[in-house]
Formats: structure tokens, C-alpha cells, sequence
């Protein structure tokens, strides 16, 4: 039937236009640079998207809801110098790692408490959090990092299984669980209801605050493992790390096609999104572009990057 | 009051200790401000502490834009001690620190005096790009290179004095230029993301940073870091508290004080961990 | 007005305005939207000083016609006359600069903007080039609205408006615009019968003074009372054009769906059984009337515009929680906090206004069709999709609304499907009492019945319905009891047999104030 | 009539009750500290508010009609270095600043052309211009400051008239200027409506894109303006100066009562939002807090004045 396939076309480039965009770059960048397009170097920007995808995974759900979450940076920092410090204390990498993730979650909370039931506005819950957060990731470490060369941990960020390095591993499992959860649950329904009208929502009976509420402390959790990833990988906890995460993974959500304005968005987007910058930064660095004529070219690829998949959505809509 | 550009760097946070530990066994009062590395904040802070009638202004630029605060400051009639960061002659009564420039000179001299004449090919991470020290460090570090052919840089790349965002820089790098012997970070914590980067990749590569930070020292010891770059903060906080008081108690003191740097590697870290 | 003489109009255009080109007409218009024909090849034409009604099922094409008149939307074929000469409408700006204003379905206030200011809106020079002072906006709007008879409150904040006023200021500012050409897209879809009887006595008016009306509208009696031609839509072909009156009310029904209607409002009695409902209407002080409903029951509420029966139901929802006001639901007696606590008490509402209440736009039909019923359809949290689309698919049967599927965004349905999903939400979640505000507004004849039988259907299985409606025939007409409300109170209660629009009317306007309420008192 | 008084007044309260939280924090800073309730120390803060202020006039419009503009600091950067090198080559300061206004305006053009035209989100626009302008500002000087003592450009920054310095003088220059034009022309009303209503006022005849266009422009000019003021508060322009000014004055514009997703705000709430901001900083400063509890307390009296802002909303409302 005509009328089906074409909504089902135009549906199907709307979730995935952006491949359209991921794929020119990568072949733009594959021209320019015999290095990027080898395998080693491919698991590499795999590894380097990972911290940044696992947050923003997050951060499409708040999005979603039309919230926004700016503490994510700082909430690194503090859920890492946590774990480090516990596991500095009682040598467990895995208590440490655990109680991470628990204050991503309770950072979450407060958040997410603010933002759902107090009806702040989450730009500025978030950004007390993200001065807040990282006042108390400097008070317990005293403002110098802590830096551990053995424990199980830096398995979270160096190890690999199968050849595939563990950062990977855990973002293709958040990615493929936080997809799994906003199509086919009745949760991800309500994340989408909330954002796409909220009065709407709440006359159908749903608790829009709970699911406010929720999609917060799911972020702060998420956020704390990618903190822990980090920890791993440079097998030390550094209180003043992460600043400009909240940025980085705000305009991967977006690049990814999700609306600030909410009710739009995918997960795989967001993951299109995340490989589109870490392509970027990859391939300015195997080509070793000045530092100040770098910040130049990538403003404006990013932009003919999103003008090129508007027009590949309306070509094929 | 001392005016620091930022305690959330370890070094900085050293310096401000100095300054307030000298402070306390002198019998001073001191404000520390931080600035959190944003110019007009450290104006903030300083036009609110010159409303409160301080004695002395000991101040971490920073950058030049701090200049002006100086010259309010000495309009006043308080003296004005620079820490680390050089706010050009006629606009401080003295200048406690080290010179970037200096340093950058330094590390090639140094790193061309372990190679002996051979030849080495190396990687260099440079700071936030704009940053007046990484600006100058890079001053110093191209005015040298010509003297020593033999090494030759095969990149130079930003790692924005960050530890995160300077381990992806320095994989692509290694990856690039797999044949690089040393990265030279124009800081420790680029040097710990260097390393880090290193050892994802599973590669042993001379690695150098600045600062003397606690965890690069420790990356010394442990002989993962090549070297780093002592700079004495906690002196050079001292040393301007020292400078104060002299100034207040109206004796004269030198103008430019160049603190020495040393250079750390494995068989001489024991001297500068505590 | 006299196009006539340089008229070079085509054939097709002379067939279409006989007295020769004066009018705006469009020639074979053609729009298509992803998965539908919205409009194919329509001639249509409008001359000065007449109405024009355009009739059609849901879906038909009628809004989409006159967007393009209105230039909100570009054909994809087709030519746009005026008075004989090709004119491009490239925006609603080019539309209203050539004398053409409109109404739309989807009321299109903003919301944090005063009355006056939206009334002024993208004309500001009306009130001044460049400057404009509150104060002299607020005269302007009051002398509009004063000429039309209207008392509106110009400084209030138009998001807080109920639709009706939200509507009057719409076609306030239509008419302010002293336009040749007036579109109005089922602008009386939630007036009462004094509001609408002004805006036809300003109809009559504008036409004697030349101006050209097209009018979309649903209430079909109306058309009969205003319009001098009538065109058919059906499936975005015009499949009809003649004078009023020359075809009667069922051979035009018959054009428009495609069958005959016999008994438009096929209301069946049944036996009430238990009581669900018992409700005051929340207004502190003397004592009012006490509303009941059962099962198997029909409970009309009737009132004018800002009577306050929304606000009320909003309460009993809990929409707008009052915790003074206490409801007796199957016997218990609770005060509804949330809306999820109405829902789990087992009540449903359709709201009034659906674009803000009702709808997520940017969603596909199914996902706001079984909204309500996410608890019911995943286990464990995880939705069993087949049983999803089953419901849904079931929904877009029983109500036929028409859509390419059920997953395209519902934003692109046309008004009265969209409505429908609405309804279809709380019909799928099955609850005890349903609360039907306005549930009509915009849909057509046939939807109508369907809607009808839904409710015969609900009141068989023993639900009870409250059913708020401002159009009067079909209120006296489906309600088995009627509750008259005014300034918030519930005023009169009348049976089936009692009850008529004039008596409705009468209550309703405060009239019969201190009679009511021992007529009332009586009343339960 | 109930309902006009109930608007009247709530319209009151949503406009003017942050200045019970600004009245509040005042107080409690003047309490705590001796030096705050001081003639030059209010200067002082009002001097220290003025460039946010002037950058956060800008930004209202702008979120007013649902956008935001992330290039901010950047384009204080560039704007002044571009401003400064013509000063240095002429010696003309009314030339360099005319220049650096102009720069600001081209930018937000810029920024404004896309957002308007190419349909791309603001984020993504103004995120590209972030790190554009950044790069240019760089790339044109060489990654170096350049210091100017003389000069009538530092007038701008360091003049006074009637004891009142300059700074502060443009910034009330600026917020009477964009509070009338959003309060009283048809230009305003639009920037409301596009915001409230983006469609319904495209049905009304209004020119969204140019709308969106202009408010970008504005913006772009005023915070070139501030890059001015900086100029000359500074005696120098730096290309890496403006870091984080973004948040600052979106935080401002968010603290002042406008809402991201556009349609509310005035220009009175930015500027209370301005001196909330402005006094708590002064404040900590003042009663010389550590820095790193600083971070903390100033998150949480955050929270705590936009909590009391709505308490003082619902309660009048
Ligand atoms: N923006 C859009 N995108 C996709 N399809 C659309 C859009 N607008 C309208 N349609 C489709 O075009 C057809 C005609 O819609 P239109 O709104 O003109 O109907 P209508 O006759 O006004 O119906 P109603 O009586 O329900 O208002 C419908 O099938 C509708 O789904
Ligand atoms: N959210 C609101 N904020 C302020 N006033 C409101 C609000 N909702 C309704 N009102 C006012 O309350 C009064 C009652 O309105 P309501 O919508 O309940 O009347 P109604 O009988 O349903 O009439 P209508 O036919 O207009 O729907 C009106 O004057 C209306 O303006
Ligand atoms: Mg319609
Ligand atoms: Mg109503």
C-alpha cells in the first residue's frame, strides 16, 4: 500500500536519518586519514564514546520528559571519589563501586525529588547540583585526586572480554537495556507521555511526578557507573574531573534527534549522536589539526552534519 | 587577602596552603579567594576584599585581566605580591614564582639531555588552548626545539589540562603515531591521562608531566611516569607571606623572584614525597 | 464587487459563480499529506455578501481547504482566485493583507498573552505603529468586543479562558479585521445557544454588507438556518454544490457518509440500577442540589458559557483537586485528589479541550489510545504488544477513526478522529462513571451516532455517564435526567419528560434563581 | 470581577516576587556580614552584576521564544579581541568598540540564520558557535591576551558619572531599553507569542523566522556590549575569557521567573535574578567561605530562593 510504506519510510528515517550523517563522516574521515578506518582504531573511539554514551542514555530520558540534568559532570566526579575513597578504605572494588552507583542514585533523588515535586525548573535543580555535587566531591577528597594502580576496578575500565574492551561491553548492555525500556515498557510509554503534554498525562492517570522522579534517579545511576568506568580507566578518582560532561551529553541526546521541548527520542539515536562526536575529536586528532583551528571545523561540521540530516529526512519523507 | 585563580587544582591548592600556613605561624589573617579560574570572579573577589581594608593583596592571576586589580590595588597604596603569575613589571611589588616561558625552554633541554644526541620522535599535550601558561610553555618549548634536530614532535594536540579529556587525545595519538618514544604533557594531570591512555593500549612510552602533583609523584615512583616538573607552590605561598611582611615592615624586597624547578624522575622522588 | 467585467475566468469558474467572478474561488486544488489525499482537484468558490457551508465527514478535507484559503497551508495543485484574478496565498500574512480572515478548528490562542494582546495579534498597528500602551489596547479590544456584544474580560490571561470564551475571542478577532472573505472552521463547536445566536445575527449583518462567508460546521441545523449554498466533502472530493434548501437535511447526510441516518439521537431507555454518584456542586454557602447518577444512566448537565459545569467536573475527576468538596462514589464518601485517584475509583473524563487535555501530540493514535490502560497491558512492566494493538485496533473500529494507521502521530488526524481518540482512551479503560464534556465538539453526523451507540452500549453494561454538552438538542435528547447549572451551582434538576430547551434556557440564565431551588428540592 | 483581580495579582507575583527572595538573601547577607549593607560595597555588587546582566537582557528574549544561546562566552571573547586589535592597529577606541558590536551582531546573524531558517535546534546552533567563536577568537590572536592601558575604550568599564560607574549605568541603560521594547511594541508581543505559540502566531500573520532572527541578533549585540565592558574593566581582551558566562546567564534568566520553553519572562525578573546571583557571591566572598564549602552552600541557598519564590507565589496567588 502506498500510503503504509510511505509513513513507514519516513517514520524509519526519522529513527535513523542520522545514520545517513554518521556514515558520510565516517567516510569524509576515512579519506582524509589511512588510520581511521582500521579495526584497532575503530575499537578505540568505541571505548572513547562509551563514558559519554552511558550518561547520555540517561540524559535521553530526562530529555524526553523535556527535563535536563547539568550535574551529570560534577555527579562523576562525586560518585567516583566515593567508590575510590571505599575502596581505598576497605580495598573492595566492589563495595566501592556499589556505593558509587547508590550516591548516583541518591543524587538522582534529590534531583529528581526538586524537579518533580517542588516544580522547579530542572535547569535550576541541576545546576545547584552540579555546584553542589562538586563541592562535596572537593570537601571529602580535599581537592586532590586519588590515584589506586591495583584493585579489581580498573578491570571496569581496561579490562576486555573477547577482545571487546569492558567500557564497550557495559555501554552496548545500558544502550540495549535503555532502549528495551522506552519502547517496550509501560514506563518508556509514560517517559514519552509525560514529555509529549503533561496535563495530558496526568488526566490519564499517570503519576507524572513518579515518573519525573524516576527517570532522574535512573540518570544519576547511569552517570555513576560511567563514573566508575572513568575511574577505571585512569585508575584514579579526580574531584575536579568531568566538567563539560553536561554539555558534551546534551548535544548528543540532540544530535541524536531528541527535542529539548520533550516527547521525541531514541536511545539509538542518542548512540548515533555519541559516535558522531567521538568521530569528530578522533579523527582531529589522528590528523592533528591545530588546536585552535580544531574548535572552528568542528562548530561547523557539527553544523552541516544536522543540515545534512534535515535534508536527508526531507529527501526521503 | 591571597586571590588564587583555583583550588580545585592540586597545585594552586598547595600554593594556598603555603600561603596560609606561613600566614598562621607569622600571626596574619588571611582571606583566601578562589576564583574558580574565571577572570571576572577573581575581579569579584578582589574589589570585595579591597572594600574591606586588607593590608597586603598576594595574588594568582587568572590571567592579565588581573593586571587592572593590581594597579587598583597599589593606587590604594596596598602592595601587591604576584604568585606564579607575572603581572608585568610597575604593576607588583613583587613576583614570587616561576616563568612558563622558562619552563618549556627547560624541558627541551632537559629531555634532550637523556637522549644523549640520538634521535627521538615525541607527542606533546598542550593545555586549554588560550591558557596563558600552556601559551607560554608552548613559547618556550617551540623557541628551543630548533637547537636540538634530533627530536623531532610528530604532534602537538590539546588536552585541556584535563586528566578525562586528555586520555582519548593521547589514545588517538598513540594510535596515529605508534612510533612516538615520549608524550610530553605541559601538565600532571595530562601526564596521568597520558598514562592511562598508555596502558589501555598496552604500550610502555616515556611520559613526562609538571607539577610534582601527589598522584604524579606516586606514577614516578612506581616508575610509570618519566618525569615531572617540581614546582614549589607550597614556596612559593610562603615566600609571598614572607614578602608581605617584609613589605609591611617597610624593608625592601627583591623584585622578581624566579623560584627554582627540579626535575623529577625515578632515583630522586624519594626527596620531594611526603 | 463588480469582477464581472474583467472576468476571464474559466469555464469551470463561470460554472461555479454564475453571476460571474466575483468571490475568491479556488480551481482544482489538490493536496496530499504523507499517507492521505487530503484535497483532490476541489473547485470551490465563495462570492461576496453570501454563506457558504461546507459539509463533510470526518477526515473529509474541509479544515484542509481552508487552510489553503487562508494560506496556512501551500496546495500541491491547483489556482486560488480572487474576483477572477490568480492570487498566491503564501501565508496566513498574504491571505489577511488581500481580506481574508479565519477561524480555525484547533483554536490557536497564546497562552501567556493577555486577551487584548492576542486579539491584536501580528496587527499591532491597529493600536499603534510601533508603541503600544496597555491601556489603549485594552480600549481597542473592549470596543471590539462591545460591537459584538461580547462582555470579556480584555487583561485576562487567554490560556486561562475555558474554550468557549477561548472561541468567542477567536472570532473576535476574525471579525475585527473587517475582511471581505471570513473562513470559520466550526467556530460555534462549543457555544450555547445565546452566544451563537449573536454570532449568526452578526453573520446576517456582514453578508448584507458584503462579506463573503465560508462556514464549516457540524451542527447541521445550522446549517439550514444560515447558509445560502452548500457544498458536500467527501473523501477530499467535492462531491456536491447547490443552493440551501435544495437538498432536505437526510438526502444531504446521505452525500456526506455515504448512507442515510434515520434517528439521529437513537437513545435507549434502560432500567437504572445501583446508585454510583451522589454530588453536591461544591459551592460553599446555601445549600444546593444534590446530583445523582446510576447505572445504566444518563445525567445531562446543561448551562452557559462559564455556567462552571468544566470546573466541576474537573473537581469530581480530580483534575483540580478541592478538598472541600466531597463526592459519594458507590457509597463511599471521598474527596479526589488526582486524577489517577478518580481513574482508580473508576472514573473516566473526556475533556474539553482536547488539544490540551485530551491529546499527546507528536504520538502515534495507539499510544494515546491505550494510554489509560498501561497497567492492564504489561506485565511486569513490559508491554505485551499484540494485545496493545489489538485494543487499539478494536477502538479504531468501534468509533471508525480514520487514520493511514495506527501508528502515525496523532497530530495529523483530522479534528473530529482526534476527538474520537480521546473518547476511545476511556472507553478502553472501561470505568464506572464516564464523564463526557462536550464529547461532539467536532465530529460528524455519523461519528455522532457512533458515539451514541457507545453510550447506549456503556449504559448497558451499567456504567453511568455524565454527559456536559452546550449543544442543547442532543443534550435533551441523550440524557435521561438533566442538571442545569448556573454560576456554579446546580439550579434545577428536570426529567426527560419536563425538561425543554426553552425551560433549559430559562434556568440556565438565572431567571427562575429562587424557584429553581425548591423546584430543585423537589426535584431528588 | 474575582477573576481579573485573581489575574491581576497573580500576574504581580509572577513578576514581581523574587524580589521577596532578593529582599531575603539581602537581608541575611547584611546580618552576617557589616561590610555588605555599605554604600561602596552595593556599587560594587551592582558594577560586579553588570555584565551578566547586560548578556542576560539578551538571553530573556531569546528564551522567551523558546531558544537559548550557548555562544555567549565565546562571543564576549571574540567580540573584545576583534574589538582590541582595531584599537591597537587605529587607536581608536570608538572604532574597536563599534567593530566589537557589530562582530556580536553578525554572530548572533549567524546563530540566528539557522535557528530561524535551517530549522536546527538552538542548542546545537549556538553549541556550534560556542566552540566557532572560541577557535576565531584564538586563531586572530594567537592564543595570547593583549593588554591596552590607555585609551577611552576603559572608560567602559572603569568610568564613573556622578559616582556612578559606567558599567552599571549601561546595564540600566540596556534593561530599560529591552524592558520597554518587550513590554510595549508589537516586536515584544511577537517575541512572546513565537515563544507562546509558535503556530498559531505564524496563522496570525507574524514572521516567525525574522522574529527569531532579530532576538538573536539583539542578543549577540548585547553580548558583544558586555565584551566591551569587560574590555575595559579589564584593561585587556582575552581570547579564552567568557568561560561558562552560558550557564550564568541562563541560570539568571531561568532564577528571573522565565521559562526554557519559552512564552514567560520579563526583564525585571532577569535583573533580580542577576542580583541574587551577584549577592550570594559578593556575600560568600565577603564572609570569606572555603571555596569548596562555598560550592555547596551557594547550590543549596539556590534551591532555598526558589523554593521561598514559589512559596511567596502560591501564597499571594
Ligand atoms: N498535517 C497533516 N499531516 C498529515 N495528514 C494530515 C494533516 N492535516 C490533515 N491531514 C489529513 O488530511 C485529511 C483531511 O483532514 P482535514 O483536517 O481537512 O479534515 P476535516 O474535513 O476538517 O475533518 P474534521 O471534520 O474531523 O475536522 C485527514 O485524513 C487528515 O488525517
Ligand atoms: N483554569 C482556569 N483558570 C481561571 N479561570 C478558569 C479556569 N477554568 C475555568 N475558569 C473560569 O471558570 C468559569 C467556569 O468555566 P467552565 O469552563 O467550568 O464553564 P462551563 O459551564 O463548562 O462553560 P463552557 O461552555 O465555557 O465550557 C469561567 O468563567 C471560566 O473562565
Ligand atoms: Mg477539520
Ligand atoms: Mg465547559
Amino acid at each position: 500500500m502506498k500510503m503504509l510504506s510511505r509513513s513507514g519510510l519516513s517514520m524509519f528515517m526519522s529513527r535513523y536519518g542520522s545514520f545517513g550523517v554518521l556514515f558520510v563522516i565516517s567516510l569524509a574521515m576515512s579519506l582524509a586519514n589511512k588510520s581511521f578506518l582500521t579495526l584497532p582504531n575503530l575499537v578505540n573511539v568505541a571505548r572513547q564514546v562509551s563514558i559519554n554514551t552511558i550518561i547520555s542514555a540517561g540524559m535521553t530520558f530526562i530529555i524526553i520528559t523535556a527535563g535536563i540534568d547539568l550535574s551529570v559532570g560534577s555527579l562523576v566526579a562525586l560518585s567516583s571519589c566515593v567508590a575510590m575513597i571505599i575502596i581505598e578504605a576497605t580495598g573492595s572494588s566492589l563495595l566501592g563501586i556499589c556505593t558509587g552507583i547508590l550516591i548516583g542514585g541518591a543524587a538522582g533523588a534529590f534531583n529528581g525529588a526538586f524537579v518533580a515535586w517542588a516544580g522547579i525548573p530542572p535547569f535550576i535543580v541541576t545546576l545547584a547540583g552540579l555546584t553542589i555535587y562538586r563541592g562535596i566531591a572537593l570537601i571529602i577528597t580535599g581537592g586532590t585526586p586519588i590515584i589506586r594502580f591495583e584493585g579489581g576496578f580498573r578491570a571496569l575500565g581496561q579490562g576486555a572480554l573477547l577482545g571487546i574492551p569492558v567500557p564497550v561491553i557495559i555501554m552496548l548492555i545500558v544502550v540495549l537495556f535503555m532502549h528495551f525500556l522506552l519502547t517496550r515498557t509501560a514506563f518508556g510509554t509514560h517517559v514519552y507521555s509525560v514529555g509529549g503534554n503533561e496535563e495530558a498525562s496526568r488526566l490519564s492517570g499517570i503519576k507524572v511526578g513518579k515518573v519525573k522522579f524516576q527517570v532522574y534517579v535512573m540518570g544519576g545511576m547511569l552517570t555513576a557507573l560511567a563514573g566508575m568506568v572513568l575511574m577505571g580507566r585512569l585508575s584514579s578518582a579526580q574531584p575536579n574531573t568531568g566538567e563539560g560532561f553536561e554539555l558534551d551529553a546534551i548535544a548528543t541526546v540532540i544530535l541524536g534527534g531528541t527535542s529539548l521541548m520533550g516527547g521525541r527520542g531514541t536511545i539509538w539515536g542518542t548512540l548515533v549522536g555519541a559516535f558522531i562526536i567521538g568521530i569528530l575529536n578522533n579523527g582531529f586528532n589522528l590528523m592533528a589539526v591545530d588546536a585552535h583551528f580544531q574548535l572552528v571545523a568542528k562548530g561547523i561540521i557539527i553544523l552541516l552534519a544536522v543540515l545534512l540530516d534535515r535534508y536527508l529526512k526531507r529527501k526521503q519523507a | 587577602a591571597f586571590s588564587v585563580s583555583t583550588t580545585s587544582n592540586p597545585f594552586y591548592a598547595t600554593m594556598a596552603q603555603g600561603v596560609k600556613d606561613e600566614a598562621a605561624a607569622l600571626g596574619f589573617d588571611v582571606i583566601i579567594l578562589d576564583a574558580q579560574n574565571k577572570i571576572e570572579k577573581q575581579v569579584a573577589d578582589v574589589e570585595d576584599a579591597l572594600t574591606k581594608n586588607i593590608k597586603v593583596l598576594l595574588i594568582n592571576g587568572v590571567d592579565d585581566g588581573a593586571i587592572p586589580l593590581a594597579q587598583k590595588a597599589l593606587g590604594k597604596g596596598i602592595p601587591v605580591m604576584a604568585l606564579q603569575r607575572n603581572l608585568n613589571p610597575g604593576n607588583m611589588t613583587a613576583f614570587i614564582g616561576t616563568n612558563n616561558v622558562v619552563l618549556g625552554e627547560q624541558l627541551i633541554h632537559w629531555y634532550a639531555s637523556t637522549l644523549g644526541g640520538r634521535p627521538s620522535k615525541v607527542l606533546i599535550l598542550t593545555g586549554t588552548p588560550g591558557a596563558a601558561s600552556s601559551e607560554d610553555r608552548i613559547k618556550g618549548i617551540n623557541a628551543t626545539l630548533p637547537k636540538y634536530p634530533n627530536i623531532q614532535v610528530l604532534a602537538s594536540q590539546t588536552g585541556y589540562y584535563d586528566r578525562a579529556k586528555s586520555l582519548p587525545v593521547a589514545e588517538n595519538m598513540l594510535l596515529r603515531f605508534p612510533e612516538a618514544e615520549a608524550i610530553l604533557c605541559l601538565n600532571d594531570e595530562m601526564a596521568m591521562g597520558a598514562l592511562a591512555a598508555a596502558s589501555s593500549m598496552n604500550k610502555r612510552i616515556k611520559i613526562t608531566g609538571m607539577d610534582a602533583n601527589p598522584d604524579a609523584l606516586k606514577a614516578v615512583a612506581e616508575g610509570k611516569l618519566y618525569m615531572t616538573i617540581a614546582l614549589p607552590p607550597y614556596d612559593i605561598g610562603r615566600i609571598g607571606v614572607q614578602f608581605a611582611r617584609d613589605v609591611l615592615a617597610g624593608k625592601q624586597v627583591q623584585a622578581m623572584k624566579i623560584m627554582d624547578v627540579n626535575f623529577v624522575t625515578e632515583k630522586n622522588v624519594g626527596q620531594f614525597r611526603k | 464587487m463588480s469582477g464581472s467585467s474583467e472576468s476571464k475566468a474559466e469555464t469551470k469558474d463561470s460554472l461555479e459563480t454564475p453571476q460571474g467572478a466575483s468571490g475568491l474561488s479556488v480551481l482544482g486544488i489538490s493536496k496530499g499529506f504523507p499517507g492521505v489525499q487530503a484535497l483532490d482537484e476541489v473547485s470551490f468558490s465563495i462570492r461576496r455578501g453570501e454563506v457558504h457551508a461546507i459539509l463533510g465527514e470526518n477526515g473529509a478535507g474541509k479544515s484542509t481547504l481552508l487552510k489553503i484559503l487562508s494560506g496556512a497551508l501551500q496546495p500541491d495543485s491547483g489556482r486560488i482566485l480572487l474576483d477572477g484574478k490568480e492570487i498566491f496565498l503564501r501565508t496566513p500574512g498574504a491571505a489577511s493583507q488581500v481580506g481574508i480572515a479565519a477561524i480555525y478548528q484547533e483554536l490557536s490562542l497564546v497562552p501567556w498573552l493577555s486577551v487584548a494582546h492576542n486579539l491584536f495579534l501580528g496587527r499591532e498597528w491597529m493600536v499603534g505603529r510601533f508603541l503600544m500602551s496597555k491601556k489603549k489596547l485594552k480600549e481597542k479590544a473592549d470596543e471590539v468586543f462591545s460591537l459584538l456584544g461580547l462582555s470579556l474580560d480584555p487583561s485576562a490571561i487567554a490560556g486561562n479562558l475555558g474554550m468557549a470564551e477561548q472561541q468567542l475571542v477567536e472570532i473576535s478577532r476574525a471579525f475585527s479585521r473587517n475582511a471581505g472573505f471570513i473562513l470559520m472552521d466550526e467556530p460555534t463547536a462549543s457555544l450555547t445557544e445565546t452566544e451563537i445566536n449573536l454570532l449568526f445575527g452578526k453573520i446576517e449583518t456582514l453578508k448584507k454588507a458584503g462579506v463573503g462567508i465560508l462556514y464549516i460546521s457540524h451542527r447541521l441545523e445550522e446549517i439550514f438556518r444560515i447558509a445560502d449554498r452548500v457544498t458536500v466533502m467527501r473523501d477530499g472530493k467535492s462531491v456536491y454544490s447547490g443552493a440551501a434548501g435544495e437538498l432536505s437535511l437526510p438526502e444531504l447526510i446521505a452525500r456526506m457518509v455515504g448512507r442515510s441516518i434515520g434517528n439521529h439521537y437513537p437513545k435507549e431507555a434502560i432500567e437504572p440500577g445501583e446508585l454510583l454518584l451522589e454530588a453536591k456542586d461544591g459551592v460553599s454557602g446555601e445549600e444546593g442540589l444534590t446530583l445523582s447518577l446510576r447505572q445504566g444512566e444518563v445525567v445531562g448537565l446543561a448551562g452557559l458559557v462559564g455556567a462552571g459545569r468544566t470546573e466541576w467536573a474537573r473537581k469530581l475527576f480530580g483534575a483540580d483537586p478541592d478538598p472541600k468538596t466531597r463526592f459519594r462514589i458507590c457509597g463511599t464518601e471521598v474527596s479526589v485528589s488526582s486524577p489517577r485517584q478518580g481513574r482508580d475509583l473508576g472514573m473516566g473524563m473526556v475533556p474539553e479541550n482536547r488539544k490540551e487535555h485530551g491529546l499527546i501530540l507528536g504520538r502515534s493514535v495507539l499510544h494515546n489510545i491505550t494510554i489509560t490502560i498501561m497497567d492492564w497491558l504489561s506485565g511486569f512492566g513490559i508491554v505485551d504488544r499484540k494485545r496493545q494493538s489489538a485494543v487499539s485496533s478494536e477502538y479504531i473500529g468501534k468509533l471508525s477513526i480514520k487514520c493511514p494507521s495506527d501508528t502515525v502521530d496523532i497530530s495529523t488526524l483530522s479534528g473530529g478522529n482526534q476527538q474520537k481518540a480521546v473518547l476511545a482512551k476511556w472507553l478502553a479503560r472501561k470505568g464506572k462513571i464516564i464523564i463526557l464534556d462536550e464529547p461532539t465538539r467536532g465530529i460528524d453526523v455519523g461519528a455522532k451516532l457512533e458515539m451514541y451507540q457507545q453510550m447506549n452500549a456503556l449504559c448497558r453494561e451499567g456504567k453511568g455517564i455524565i454527559l456536559i454538552s452546550s449543544d442543547l438538542p442532543e443534550l435533551l435528547s441523550m440524557s435521561d435526567r438533566l442538571y442545569v447549572m448556573h454560576e456554579g451551582r446546580f439550579v434545577a434538576s428536570l426529567d426527560k419528560k419536563e425538561a425543554s430547551q426553552e425551560k433549559i434556557l430559562e434556568y440556565a440564565s438565572g431567571l427562575n434563581y429562587g424557584q429553581t431551588i425548591r423546584n430543585g428540592s423537589e426535584g431528588i
